[in-house]
C-alpha cells in the first residue's frame, strides 16, 4: 500500500497543479509515525545530508553520530547514532520521530523539528528575544529531505 | 625543546580522522594552583543529584586547565587587577572608593563569595555579588550603577570572588531563601524554547557526553566570574545562563533577573563543596 | 576594555648565566580589522600591539612582530640567559602609535 | 581504533616531522591558497628551505579557535615565523632571537579560523632555512546559532 502512495500522489499532483504543504499542526501522527509526506513529493536525500551537519539548519549530528557522514567534523553522542536507521525505522516513522520525537518516545530531549506551539518562552530563533511567530525549525521540504536521507542510512 | 603540556608526546596516526571523539567523563587530572589543590570532585551529597559532583575544569582539555593553573598565564588576572585599582579609586558624589569603607580587599571580602547568593533581608530579595557591589555604588558612594555581566562588574565580582578562592561553596537555602531555592530548581528542570531543553537534558543527563564538538560538564559555577576563549573576557553566571538559555531557541532572561538570581542560588547548591575557583578559564 | 596593561612576570633575582623564563601579558582586544559591528554592520578598524621587545640593559633579547592572527590579550612568553644583574624593559606597541612599557629588574642571585 | 580527547593532549611536530613536507617548489596549498606561499617567499627570499629542525607544539584539537595556545622552537634559530595557512591571512608571528635569548623557542595564543595546519619556518643563524608544519583541528560550538 505505502509503496503506492508516491504514484497516487503524483497524479494527484499532476492534477490539482499546487500541493500545500502540511502545515505543522495538521500533522497526523499513529502511535508517533507520520504516514503521508509533509509535502507529497520525495524528499531529496543529498540535501538531507546538508541539513544533518549544518549547524544553522538541522545541526542532527550534534547529538548523534552518522558513519556516513565522517566528512562533517564533529558528531555528539547525546541520541544513538544513526546507522542503520533506515532499517530499523520505516519512512513514516522516521518523518514522525524528525517531525515530533516527542510523539514516539514520551519525555525524549530530542527536539520538534516540525512543530510550533506548546513551548516555553519561545525565542526568535537564536537571538535570545521573543518570537513574535513560531516557525518550525526545519520546513516540510526539509523534514522530507532528512527522512529521505535517514532511508539511506542501511547497515 | 618544548617544555609544556600541550606538546606531551602522541601518536602521529589520529591527524586524518575528522569526527566523534569520544569522552565519556571528566579527566583524572588534578587542579593546583600556588600549590593549593582544589577540590574538583567529591561524593554527591544528602539530597544531591549529582554523584560525584564535578567542577567544569575537569571537562576542559589540558591546553585549557593549563590556563587556570598559573595566575600569571590566566588572562582573567589582568581584569583582577583592573579592579583592584577600582577598589582604591574614589568615584560618585560622595568621595568614596570600596577601600573607603571595606578596607582591604584581601580582608575583608575573604569568604564573601562561598555564600552567594545570599538573602537580603533589608531588600526583602535574593541577592548575587552584583547586587551587593552596586548597592555600594549607588547608596554609599552616589556612583552609577555598573552594568550586568559587563566588564567592570565582571572585573569586580572576580577581585572579589578572589578572596574566597580554595573555599568550598556554601550556599544558605532555607529560610527566605528557599523559596528562591524552589523557584531555581523549577526552572533549572523547565524544558525552555523551541528546542525544548532544560538544564537538567543536558548537565545533569549527559553529563560527559559530547554534545557535536562540546564536552558536557555539570554546568558547575564554582569557577564565576569566568574568563572565556570564545568571548576572551570575564563572563558572569547569569551571563552564562543567558548563552545556555539563548542556545534553545527561547528567550532568555535577564542577568540580574530574580529568575537568574534564583537559578544562581539553586546551580551553586548543587555545587556545594566544590573549591571556589574564580577566576577560572574556561572555553 | 579601553584600559590596557601589561603584565610582566620575571624571576627577581637569577645568577648570571643562568637561563631564566620570562612570561608576559598585555590586556589588549586585538580588534583584527575584520569583524564587522553587529549593530551598524560596518567593519571595525584593525587596531592590534603590532610589536612586543624586550631589552636588556639596552642590548636587545627577544621581539616579536605581531599580526592580528594573535589572541586577544596577547601573551608572549620567551626566555633569557642572564648575563648579570640589570634592567629589563619591555615595549608594546599599538597601530594607534601608543607604546606601553614596563620595567623589571632582575637582581644578582 | 577507539580514543578519546585525552589521548589528543598534543604532540611534538618534531616527532612527526614526516608531515612536514617542504621543498620549496612544489609545496602546494592548494586547499587553502591564503597567499601562505608567498609568506614563505617573503620569508626566505626564495632560499630553499629544509624539513624538520622546527618544533611546532599544539593542541591536537583546539577547544576554541579564539585562543590557541601554541609554542615553537628550533636550535639555532635566528627568527621564526608561524603562519595559519587555513586563516583569512597567513601571518600570525614572527619571533626575532638574540644571543642574550636563553632558548630560541616562544609560545603564545593565537587565532585559527578553522581546523588547518599551523606552519613554522625558522631563520637560522647560518642563513639557512627551516620548516615544519602541524594540523590543528579547532572545534565548533556545541549548540545551533
Amino acid at each position: 500500500m505505502k509503496r503506492l502512495a508516491p504514484l497516487a500522489i503524483g497524479a494527484a499532483l499532476v492534477s490539482a497543479a499546487a500541493w500545500a504543504d502540511t502545515a505543522p499542526g495538521d500533522v497526523a501522527f499513529t502511535d508517533g509515525a507520520v504516514e503521508q509526506s509533509l509535502t507529497g513529493k520525495p524528499g531529496d536525500a543529498a540535501n538531507g545530508r546538508v541539513v544533518l551537519g549544518d549547524r544553522g539548519q538541522g545541526n542532527c549530528v550534534a547529538c548523534h553520530q552518522v558513519s556516513e557522514m565522517a566528512d562533517v567534523p564533529w558528531h555528539g553522542e547525546i541520541g544513538p547514532p544513526l546507522d542503520g536507521v533506515g532499517d530499523r525505522w520505516s519512512e513514516a516513522e522516521l518523518r514522525g520521530i524528525v517531525s515530533n520525537a516527542k510523539m514516539m518516545f514520551d519525555g525524549t530531549m530530542m527536539p520538534s523539528f516540525y512543530k510550533v506551539d506548546g513551548f516555553i518562552r519561545p525565542g526568535d530563533a537564536y537571538t535570545g528575544n521573543a518570537a513574535e511567530v513560531v516557525t518550525p525549525i526545519l520546513s516540510a521540504e526539509q523534514v522530507e529531505d532528512v527522512v529521505a536521507y535517514l532511508m539511506t542510512l542501511k547497515e | 625543546m618544548l617544555k609544556k603540556a600541550i606538546v606531551l608526546a602522541g601518536a602521529a596516526a589520529l591527524t586524518g580522522l575528522a569526527s566523534t571523539a569520544v569522552l565519556a567523563g571528566p579527566d583524572d587530572d588534578e587542579l593546583v594552583i600556588d600549590g593549593e589543590t582544589f577540590v574538583t570532585e567529591l561524593p554527591g551529597f544528602e539530597g544531591s543529584p549529582l554523584d560525584p559532583i564535578y567542577s567544569g575544569w575537569r571537562f576542559r582539555d589540558d591546553a585549557t586547565q593549563a590556563l587556570e593553573m598559573d595566575d600569571f598565564e590566566n588572562p582573567a588576572f589582568v581584569f583582577v587587577e583592573q579592579a583592584a585599582e577600582s577598589w582604591e579609586t574614589v568615584e560618585g558624589t560622595e568621595g568614596k572608593s570600596c577601600a573607603s569603607c571595606h578596607g582591604a580587599v584581601e580582608e575583608s571580602m575573604k569568604g564573601v563569595r562561598a555564600s552567594m547568593p545570599s538573602y537580603n533581608e533589608a531588600a526583602g530579595e535574593l541577592w548575587s555579588l552584583e547586587n551587593y557591589v552596586n548597592f555600594c555604588r549607588t547608596e554609599r558612594m552616589g556612583a552609577d550603577a555598573l552594568k550586568w555581566d559587563g566588564d567592570e562588574l565582571n572585573a569586580m565580582t572576580a577581585l572579589i570572588a578572589l578572596q574566597s578562592r580554595g573555599m568550598p561553596m556554601a550556599p544558605v537555602i532555607d529560610g527566605p531563601a528557599a523559596e528562591w531555592f524552589e523557584r531555581g530548581k523549577e526552572i533549572y528542570y523547565t524544558r525552555y524554547g523551541q528546542l525544548e531543553l532544560s538544564c537538567a537534558n543536558c548537565h545533569e543527563d549527559h553529563t560527559g557526553d559530547m554534545i557535536r564538538a562540546d564536552h558536557l560538564s555539570q554546568g558547575q559555577i564554582n569557577g564565576f566570574p569566568t574568563y572565556r576563549f570564545k568571548n576572551t573576557k570575564l563572563n558572569s553566571a547569569h551571563g552564562r545562563f543567558k548563552g545556555c538559555i539563548r542556545d534553545t531557541r527561547a528567550e532568555t532572561f535577564a542577568p540580574g533577573s530574580p529568575e537568574f538570581r534564583a537559578l544562581e542560588l539553586y546551580v551553586a547548591w548543587r555545587g556545594q563543596g566544590l573549591s571556589i575557583e574564580s577566576p577560572s578559564v574556561r572555553n | 576594555m579601553s584600559n590596557v596593561k601589561p603584565r610582566v612576570k620575571v624571576p627577581k633575582s637569577a645568577a648570571a648565566g643562568e637561563v631564566i623564563t620570562i612570561k608576559t601579558l598585555i590586556s589588549h582586544p586585538m580588534e583584527s580589522g575584520q569583524r564587522k559591528d553587529s549593530k551598524t554592520g560596518e567593519v571595525i578598524p584593525r587596531k592590534i600591539i603590532n610589536t612586543f621587545t624586550a631589552t636588556f640593559e639596552g642590548e636587545p633579547v627577544f621581539k616579536a612582530k605581531i599580526e592580528p592572527a594573535v589572541a586577544a590579550n596577547p601573551y608572549i612568553e620567551f626566555s633569557m640567559k642572564v648575563p648579570g644583574p640589570g634592567t629589563l624593559r619591555f615595549e608594546w606597541l599599538d597601530d594607534d602609535g601608543t607604546i606601553y612599557d614596563l620595567e623589571k629588574s632582575i637582581a644578582a642571585a | 581504533m577507539e580514543w578519546t580527547r585525552r589521548d589528543f593532549g598534543a604532540l611534538c611536530a618534531g616527532a612527526v616531522a614526516t608531515a612536514a613536507l617542504v621543498g620549496r617548489p612544489g609545496f602546494a596549498f592548494a586547499a587553502d591558497d591564503n597567499g601562505t606561499q608567498a609568506a614563505i617567499d617573503a620569508f626566505t627570499g626564495g632560499a630553499p628551505v629544509a624539513e624538520g629542525g622546527v618544533d611546532i607544539g599544539a593542541p591536537e584539537i583546539a577547544e576554541n579557535g579564539n585562543t590557541v595556545p601554541i609554542e615553537v622552537g628550533a636550535e639555532n634559530a635566528a627568527a621564526i615565523m608561524i603562519l595559519a595557512s587555513g586563516n583569512p591571512n597567513p601571518g600570525v608571528v614572527t619571533f626575532e632571537f638574540t644571543p642574550l635569548s636563553g632558548a630560541r623557542s616562544a609560545s603564545t595564543r593565537i587565532r585559527l579560523a578553522k581546523t588547518q595546519d599551523v606552519i613554522a619556518v625558522a631563520r637560522l643563524e647560518d642563513g639557512s632555512f627551516a620548516m615544519a608544519r602541524r594540523p590543528v583541528k579547532v572545534t565548533i560550538g556545541g549548540c545551533g546559532g
